[in-house]
């Protein structure tokens, strides 16, 4: 018996994977009750103590708030905006992430750190010089400023999931694609970006979800121009009405989960294993 | 279909002392079937590189039927390179594999279907279409890639070292395939190996590579038979040499007075080789033995390698019984008829300015 | 010469890098240009227009700064949550990492993706739910408090660093030291980490720079009574002296600098090229 | 030092339909190397884990000199495993990953010291031992590797196909070395193989392991020469099978009547077989020949093997020169003194219940 506890440390290498499961369910529950907590409260209109669950129903709050114009332009707002930088991260990330995952130059672990600079200047720091830069260039304001603004902390991410692909990218396909006579552009659509899949659908989801949930950057460059769901949550956080805290909440959780599903089925509908950290 | 032409092909990779490839020249003629045979780091691959367009020659040319094709990008010189691996695209079913070739032509679907199902025929494989590749063995994923190779009619095939990750019996068998369908098709070919018995068995003509240059190219038997020099040799798995001048029909080696038949023509030291299976054991003297000592015996079924010392030097004999016993004194035969003489080692060609 | 062309770009597989590097590079220089901007403001005492530099130098306002003590009580309390976190991240992060990087099975794409569903609920909801139930848990106003709400953003991208490692991991090496004569213990220390060497720094470096720059949660259940660098930051900002806050995102800045230089020498260092994708 | 036995060993991995070893009994004696012979999945590598202990049987039995070890865990066993991939750990010196089971076991510095220096001696790298392992060849590598298995003095040594990743030269340097130091070191030890000549050469005890079943155990002469049956002679490179009733002298085989010297001790259908290097070819009928047409030529350097048809059936013969065209008929020349009798196939041993 002695010897099979001993087995089981060896051959997890000295872990035992069931504290850290453990860990991250009690994490998991400290974070998603206030949310059902949250969710409950948007729901109610009567709930007394000592009632478990709420003695009436409605979703009235919540459809009130879907069917309010302003609420609808921000969610459009977010949306166009997680889109396009998401689209835009995956252009500048891929060839970067695929030169550091394949390539071992001098300093290549330095550049990748550096990578990561842009997440630890405090945003109020960069986002007020950011302002006076974007102020003369006629970005502050526009859609177009927040986009640059927010690849600032999206780009790390993305190119950090997708160098995780490249290093373990065979680039023997793309020469056995060549000598079989398909031509450079052929070979990304048909080779590179179905080889690169998983690491791409991950990747853009870091983008969307970065961006989706973004509001100092957003706030300072956007300056009251640009109207995100962070923005609208914020202010009914200040509000302080619980019921339209926990609406906005639940429809700012909603394209996130639909995004998590959209990277979830990428992953597992490709039957590659070229890659495939994810 | 092409006849190859390489012509002082030179290469160095970045960050690399030495050149892959220093200056070296080579031929190989329509529809023949060429093997480089060589150890590995030898630049063997980097030569089907170059000739593929995956690498640029630092000096050099290279010429399809007597045309410079440097000029022309690697997709569109119809010269296919198939790996040790198989790089069979893993998104893509067996069929849709085999037609990637065709599609990148833009030829149409129809005569897409019936080529693939052609090949699929060509390599034994007829009912695996809509297979993935990874519910294929390696033997199988091979034959595909072949397959994926022939259907664009290449002009040139080069295959580099494709069986070596497989089974001895697997790639007996695909040895054989390739083989046939290379005689059939008669496209003009390139294999990469490091294994002699591949090369001997598979090939029209052997040329055998070590450090970037060419060290021999002959006909597979009569590289194996009268190889030119002591490199080449070696490559054909002989280590008893014997050297020295000979008087007559006499040569003084280092070993002692041996008789030969073949005389060089001019004076001086001269060199002999042996294979293995040339040389015998006895127990008694005759006209052309060593005294020799038994060190050990290894048995490989089909013959008895003992390895016999003589002084210093460590000799292996091929015999058929293992019925000598280890440290006994033996007498080791040297027939004069296949003691071969030996070109003198060539001076090393000057390096390249 | 068009030849040329086609083959820089199929090399690349379709992509050349050069966009890539020029985009980070603006993306950089509008990063650290207010930085920058902001140092010179720091050290200055005269700065007129239209002068490239300040006409004079003073380093006072930083010193001043630094020799405060509610700056420097700050500055240990940072220290000690970031170091707190880290170690408590890599503790539950590496099982889990492990686990999630050697094994395939049935979900696993799902849970990976749910490990990232921490970072999108609005910190500001969670905050808020959290700060209930530590109130009634005697967490909230605690360093302890603020380390368990650390954990939640900081340990996805901890395990996301690790499972990189673990992807390429080769347990051969453990069931060699295994059979070698090495127990479980001896095999943890001198095997496994060892070879997730790289990995490990990497993700420390992660969850450092992600508890450093915390402000949100640390408000929210620190509750005033756990003072970090950034609130300073944030009370500097809405001060408005821009020499205090030049001074302060100047410290702010320095700890994350010493943690990537001592994160690219653990990984330039090492020689292993075992699970090195960093 | 130690004598192996497995008893009735039976393994299914999760997930897997069939058993990787199904009730497999098999005993090595002490001081010598037994070789484990079979293709790639037949369940080889599963036996040297369960005796590594890093995995554990579902039933049966595993005892060192007739004591169960299945109690002991994997790291006190004394029974080192030497992978096909070194397994050198990179972040250590030569000496410090040699030194790494000593350490392990506690002993003292200056012990370790002398014990590494001898062992980097014994395995001839001397000079290594402050390199790092990325700075040292394939070769070196498992050199290492086999001074750090043995510096434990280990009672089982256990090599999973420790050379088939090296060019043939350097394997058949490291393939005498081990041979050598087993025998001087008399270390009972298990090799894992699925080449033959490896498992012939290097042997005392040679087993034939076929989907997780003991087909055949014999010493490597007994076995190349004499096989027991059809599925152990396929594996030592036969394919010519003769089979039908026995009258007298004369088998009336599936190809016509054949002389034979060997007669079988009961009546009915008798199975022959005989190797490729014992068939001859010739133009002219003899007494024990049979009609056949020649169908391609393998060039294989010591000899050449010809694949001649019999009807439907196509055999290979050894012959020493190409001197044949394809598609001529031929005679092959059966020797009677070397068709051998094979036991009938044996009944499938019936599945655990």
């Amino acid at each position: 018996m002695a010897r099979n506890a001993e087995d089981n440390l060896a051959s997890g290498g000295g872990f035992s994977p069931w504290p850290a499961y453990l860990g991250y369910a009690l994490l998991y529950l400290l974070l998603l009750g206030p949310v059902v907590g949250l969710v409950l409260y948007a729901g109610s209109t009567r709930w007394f103590f000592p009632d478990l669950l709420p003695a009436t129903w409605t979703f009235e709050t919540f459809w009130r708030q879907l069917s309010n114009a302003r609420t609808q332009q921000a969610i459009g707002t977010s949306l166009l905006l997680g889109g396009v930088v998401t689209l835009l991260a995956l252009v500048i990330a891929l060839p970067a992430a695929r030169t550091l995952g394949l390539e071992r130059f001098p300093g290549r672990s330095l550049v990748l750190l550096l990578l990561f600079l842009p997440t630890i200047v405090p945003p109020l720091a960069t986002g007020m010089g950011l302002n006076i830069i974007f102020l003369r260039l006629g970005l502050a304001g526009s859609l177009a400023g927040v986009v640059l603004v927010h690849l600032i902390p999206v780009l790390p991410y993305t190119i950090f999931a997708l160098i995780g692909v490249f290093v373990r990218y065979d680039e023997g396909y793309e020469q056995q694609a060549r000598t079989l006579g398909a031509g450079p552009l052929r070979i990304l659509w048909q080779v590179t970006l179905p080889l690169a899949g998983p690491g791409i659908a991950v990747a853009a989801l870091f983008a969307f979800l970065v961006s989706w949930s973004q509001y100092v950057l957003t706030l300072l460059i956007g300056g009251g121009q640009v109207i995100t769901l962070p923005m609208l949550l914020f202010a009914a956080v200040a509000g302080g009405n619980p019921a339209t805290i926990a609406a906005l909440a639940l429809i700012f959780a909603g394209p996130p989960l639909v995004a998590i599903a959209l990277a979830a089925r990428a992953l597992t509908e490709r039957t590659t294993t070229v890659g495939q950290q994810y | 279909m092409t006849r190859i032409a390489l012509e002082h092909l030179h290469k160095t990779y970045p960050r690399q002392a030495a050149p892959a490839l220093e200056r070296l020249s080579l031929e190989v003629e329509a529809h023949t079937l060429l093997a480089l045979l060589g150890p590995s780091g030898s630049g063997k691959s980097t030569i089907l590189k170059l000739i593929a367009g995956i690498e640029d020659p630092d000096q050099g040319d290279i010429c399809f039927d007597g045309r410079s094709i440097l000029s022309i990008p690697a997709h569109r010189r119809g010269a296919v390179l198939m790996f040790q691996k198989a790089y069979l695209f893993p998104f893509l079913s067996v069929a849709d594999n085999i037609a990637f070739g065709l599609r990148a032509k833009g030829v149409n679907k129809a005569t897409i279907q019936t080529e693939v199902q052609r090949m699929l025929e060509l390599v034994g494989l007829p009912a695996m279409a809509h297979r993935r590749p990874a519910q294929l063995s390696g033997g199988e994923q091979q034959r595909i890639a072949l397959a994926r190779a022939l259907v664009v009619q290449p002009q040139v095939l080069m295959l580099d070292e494709p069986f070596s990750s497989l089974d001895p019996a697997v790639r007996q068998n695909l040895q054989e395939a390739v083989r046939r369908i290379q005689r059939e098709l008669g496209i003009t070919t390139i294999l990469v190996t490091h294994d002699r018995s591949e090369a001997l068995a598979m090939a029209d003509q052997v040329a055998l590579i070590e450090r970037g240059r060419l060290v021999a190219h002959a006909p597979p038997q009569r590289l194996y038979e009268r190889p030119p020099h002591r490199q080449a040799a070696r490559q054909m798995g002989i280590d008893t040499f014997l050297t020295g001048r000979v008087t007559g029909t006499t040569l003084q080696s280092q070993f002692g007075p041996l008789t030969v038949k073949e005389v060089p023509s001019h004076g001086g030291e001269a060199l002999y080789a042996i294979r293995p299976e040339h040389l015998s054991l006895g127990y008694e003297p005759c006209a052309h033995s060593l005294a020799a000592t038994v060190q050990s015996q290894i048995y490989r079924g089909d013959h008895v390698e003992v390895q016999v010392s003589l002084g210093e030097t460590v000799l292996r004999v091929r015999t058929n019984a293992a019925c000598w016993s280890n440290g006994s004194g033996v007498f080791l035969h040297i027939p004069p008829e296949h003691l071969f003489l030996l070109e003198e080692a060539r001076p090393e060609p000057s390096r390249l300015v």
